[in-house]
């Protein structure tokens, strides 16, 4: 477990750090190991990544998680601004509850990024198992359905990678 | 309303002296001779890029030791003002979990990204200051996400004394073994030009000078936060 | 041009803040004023080092040395100031702070033994 | 390539000014995160890209600012709107169920 | 032409920074501000990308992930001081 | 360029002006932040990306959280008696 933070955090930091200097050289190496090593340890001590699964299946459902992802993205962007241009707001708000079956802390991340970046909601809290999401368009407040429309599809994907 | 009468006349009188400045303002086509002589023969002479950078580190390095010993000074009285007079009983809410965990994450990210900054100092804009700005501003972060905590002010203090000697050091050592005094980078071999480990000693005294600012105000930032749970042993 | 309009804005945020710093009663906006104040004599200072048609200070190859570059040594104090200011405004709120406790409230009027 | 990055830049600026009206147009707090939030990140990439399009040299660190703003946006608009909720700010009459506000009243009710 | 289209960009940029400030001035309450303030330092750091593709400067690009690093933040040390978990 | 310039002025002058009429202290601090902001940009178009760096750092971020620190040892005061 240890292990597998380290190691995804050192490749993490390293891309991170050629990106930002943008040119291979042997200085720009020497100094990535050390600041590398630093910023890895800081991520041990937190175990951010070990609940990470290294699979075929694993890459697969990320990908097929990236492009849900992005796909809603646009769609959540053309549904507000349609809402933003007609002329009359129609909005029907509600904060409902919804359940998530992740456990590990990343993933729960993962699913509430991705939830407030799609169309029309908005985590607001979240209380053990339970998501607490402001929803634009409420078409149903109950637990269920409510999950069924928001969590879904995104959480198919997260189980597999984060567990 | 005497007061009030005194004060808009006090800022009208400024306002006409300012009047007076911009109106005989028109900007410079050429540099003053100090400012071209470091701009044309800085970058050969230093070997660093930013000539912002070779001015603040060797040029007038001496400013920037004093600078340094005054925010030092200001560090340490904040923390021993407000380590006189603390009252702290109430509990903080505690952060949500996703913010927890986005720390946690990020933390570490925004430490690389402020030795980014400061270890280019001599090739990109940026230097010791604004990385040790980053690095307390990652502290405010992980103070943000968990209020409670209890912070680690004597790694700080080790952190900041020893690059505090270590800057001092670095600086008579160009004093003594290169040929322009106090600070000089070139006790090191200047490199080639445009890369990061080139312009001699400036990478070095920058790095140094970033781990010193950022535990520095990294302190100030945690005596302005206060610990909750010391009081209460 | 630009540097002619930098230095009217430097110049009236320095008068708003200096206003903000005298006409207020509450010591944390006269700290604000202070530092807006600050801000705008940033803005001049640069704006005395700006050359028309200038860019940054920073020579990426050495056969771009013939271009015009802006002044760096006002950068250089301007930087110096930037950090300074910090550490004042960080002293004087800590002071703020320290009153606050002594006396329970921040209005300066309040202060009578400051008066002389 | 550079006229394809341009109207992708330009698109994106239109994101921002669409995101700006519904800030101004939008009822309550909760839905003006919403749309501040979404638009502004699309925009923010689809922008990126365009200048990635047109300078292929800046990739890295324009893939790292669109990365960053992706992973923190949606943390700080979480924050802010647990914030908005905790400190008792109010919702707008539309609004139909309030899930949150109940937990925390039953909570309350069975110590 | 590309150029024209580049700025015209930056203007509409501008001008949603601008429609945003009168949401910052309006209010009402500390929140919505902080929103305005949040959206406003995400354009801003599109438009500092776009004046160094107009200064030619790929170095001020650095500026622009600073910006965002601190308006990030700030937003979080306005909001956790507004729910009293500061 | 200069009207690009000429706007973004506007926008810190505003920015002050509010930080310096408003009533509320929170607010007063915020657009002082916002001020800071607005001048960095000045600060890039002014070809000084070193300071620009430095005040969206330091004059603008850590001031302004510093700032806070304190206003919330003040309020929490004020609760208490």
């Amino acid at each position: 477990m240890k292990m597998k933070t380290a190691l995804i955090s050192v490749v993490l930091g390293l891309l991170f750090w050629f990106g930002l200097n943008g040119r291979l050289e042997t200085g720009v190496l020497i100094s990535g190991i050390v600041v590398v090593a630093i910023a890895a340890a800081f991520h041990v001590k937190d175990a951010v990544f070990g609940d990470v699964k290294f699979s075929p299946r694993a890459f697969i459902a990320f990908i097929a998680w990236l492009v849900v992802f992005v796909g809603e993205l646009i769609k959540s962007n053309i549904d507000v601004m349609l809402r933003v241009i007609s002329p009359k707001v129609r909005i029907n708000p509600a904060i409902v509850e919804v359940k998530t079956k992740l456990k590990t802390p990343l993933g729960r991340l993962a699913l509430a990024n991705s939830i407030t970046l799609t169309p029309g909601t908005l985590t607001t809290d979240i209380k053990g198992d339970s998501l607490f999401i402001h929803w634009i368009d409420a078409s149903s407040t109950d637990v269920e359905g409510a999950t069924k429309a928001i969590v879904a599809k995104f959480e198919k994907q997260l189980e597999v990678v984060f567990g | 309303m005497v007061k009030k009468g005194f004060i808009l006349l006090m800022i009208v009188a400024l306002g006409f002296m300012l009047w007076d400045f911009v109106g005989n303002y028109s900007s410079k086509t050429e540099l003053a001779d100090v400012s071209s002589h470091y701009v044309e023969q800085g970058p050969e002479e230093l070997g660093a890029a930013n000539v912002v950078t070779s001015v603040v580190v060797t040029y007038r390095g001496l400013d920037t030791l004093g600078e340094v010993t005054i925010l030092f000074a200001a560090a340490a009285v904040v923390g021993l003002l407000l380590h006189l007079n603390r009252n702290e009983n109430e509990q903080r809410r505690e952060g949500s979990e996703l913010l927890k965990t986005g720390t946690a994450l990020l933390f570490p990210l925004i430490l690389l990204f402020g030795v980014y900054v400061f270890i280019n100092g001599h090739l990109t804009p940026g230097g010791g200051f604004q990385g040790g700005a980053i690095i307390a501003s990652a502290v405010v972060l992980s103070v943000l996400s968990d209020p409670n905590k209890k912070a680690g002010h004597t790694a700080l203090t080790v952190i900041e004394s020893l690059s505090g000697l270590t800057y001092v050091l670095l600086g008579a050592a160009g004093a003594i073994l290169a040929v322009n005094g106090f600070l000089d980078n070139r006790i090191l071999p200047l490199g080639e030009y445009g890369s990061l480990l080139s312009a001699g000693l400036i990478p070095a005294i920058y790095s140094v000078v970033g781990l010193k600012v950022g535990s520095e105000l990294s302190s100030v930032v945690i005596s302005f936060k206060g610990d909750s749970k010391e009081e209460e042993v | 041009m630009i540097g002619t309009m930098a230095i009217i804005t430097g110049s009236l945020l320095i008068l708003i803040g200096l206003w903000g710093l005298l006409s207020n009663k509450d010591i944390i906006r006269m700290i604000v004023g202070f530092s807006l104040f600050d801000v705008g004599i940033h803005i001049v200072m640069l704006s005395i080092g700006y050359i028309n048609g200038g860019t940054a200070p920073i020579v990426e190859k050495l056969s771009d040395l013939g271009k015009t570059y802006v002044d760096p040594v006002p950068q250089a104090l301007v930087l110096t100031a930037i950090v300074i200011g910090l550490g004042i405004t960080a002293f004087m709120l800590t002071y703020a702070v320290n009153m606050y406790l002594k006396k329970g409230t921040l209005d300066i009027d309040k202060f009578e033994e400051l008066k002389w | 390539m550079e006229m394809t990055g341009a109207v992708l830049a330009l698109i994106g600026s239109i994101i921002f000014f669409l995101s700006a009206l519904g800030l101004i147009r939008m009822p309550d707090l909760y839905n003006r995160i919403q749309t501040g939030t979404k638009a502004t990140t699309l925009g923010t990439i689809i922008l990126s890209i365009g200048l990635c399009l047109i300078h292929p040299e800046w990739t890295g660190k324009l893939v790292i600012l669109i990365l960053f703003i992706v992973l923190t946006n949606p943390i700080s608009s979480h924050v802010v709107a647990r914030g908005a909720h905790y400190s008792g700010q109010e919702m707008t009459d539309k609004t139909v169920g309030d899930a949150l506000t109940e937990e925390d009243k039953d909570k309350e009710g069975t110590p | 032409m590309a150029d024209q289209i580049l700025m015209v960009a930056v203007l509409i940029s501008l001008l949603s920074i601008g429609v945003i400030l009168i949401r910052f001035i309006l209010g009402p309450s500390v929140l919505d501000r902080v929103v305005a303030f949040d959206t406003a330092g995400i354009i801003a750091i599109s438009v500092i990308v776009l004046l160094a593709h107009m200064l030619e400067r790929f170095i001020y690009v650095d500026v622009a992930l600073v910006y965002g690093l601190l308006s990030f933040i700030g937003v979080l040390v306005v909001a956790r001081y507004h729910e009293r978990g500061l | 360029m200069n009207i690009i310039f000429l706007i973004i002025a506007v926008f810190t002058v505003a920015m002050a002006l509010y930080a310096v009429m408003t009533k509320d202290r929170t607010m007063a601090v915020l657009a002082a932040g916002a001020t800071g902001l607005f001048a960095s940009i000045l600060f890039v178009m002014m070809a000084a990306p070193d300071v620009a760096m430095t005040e969206a750092a330091i004059g603008s971020g850590l001031t302004t959280f510093i700032f806070f620190f304190a206003l919330r040892k003040v309020k929490r005061g004020q609760k208490n008696g």
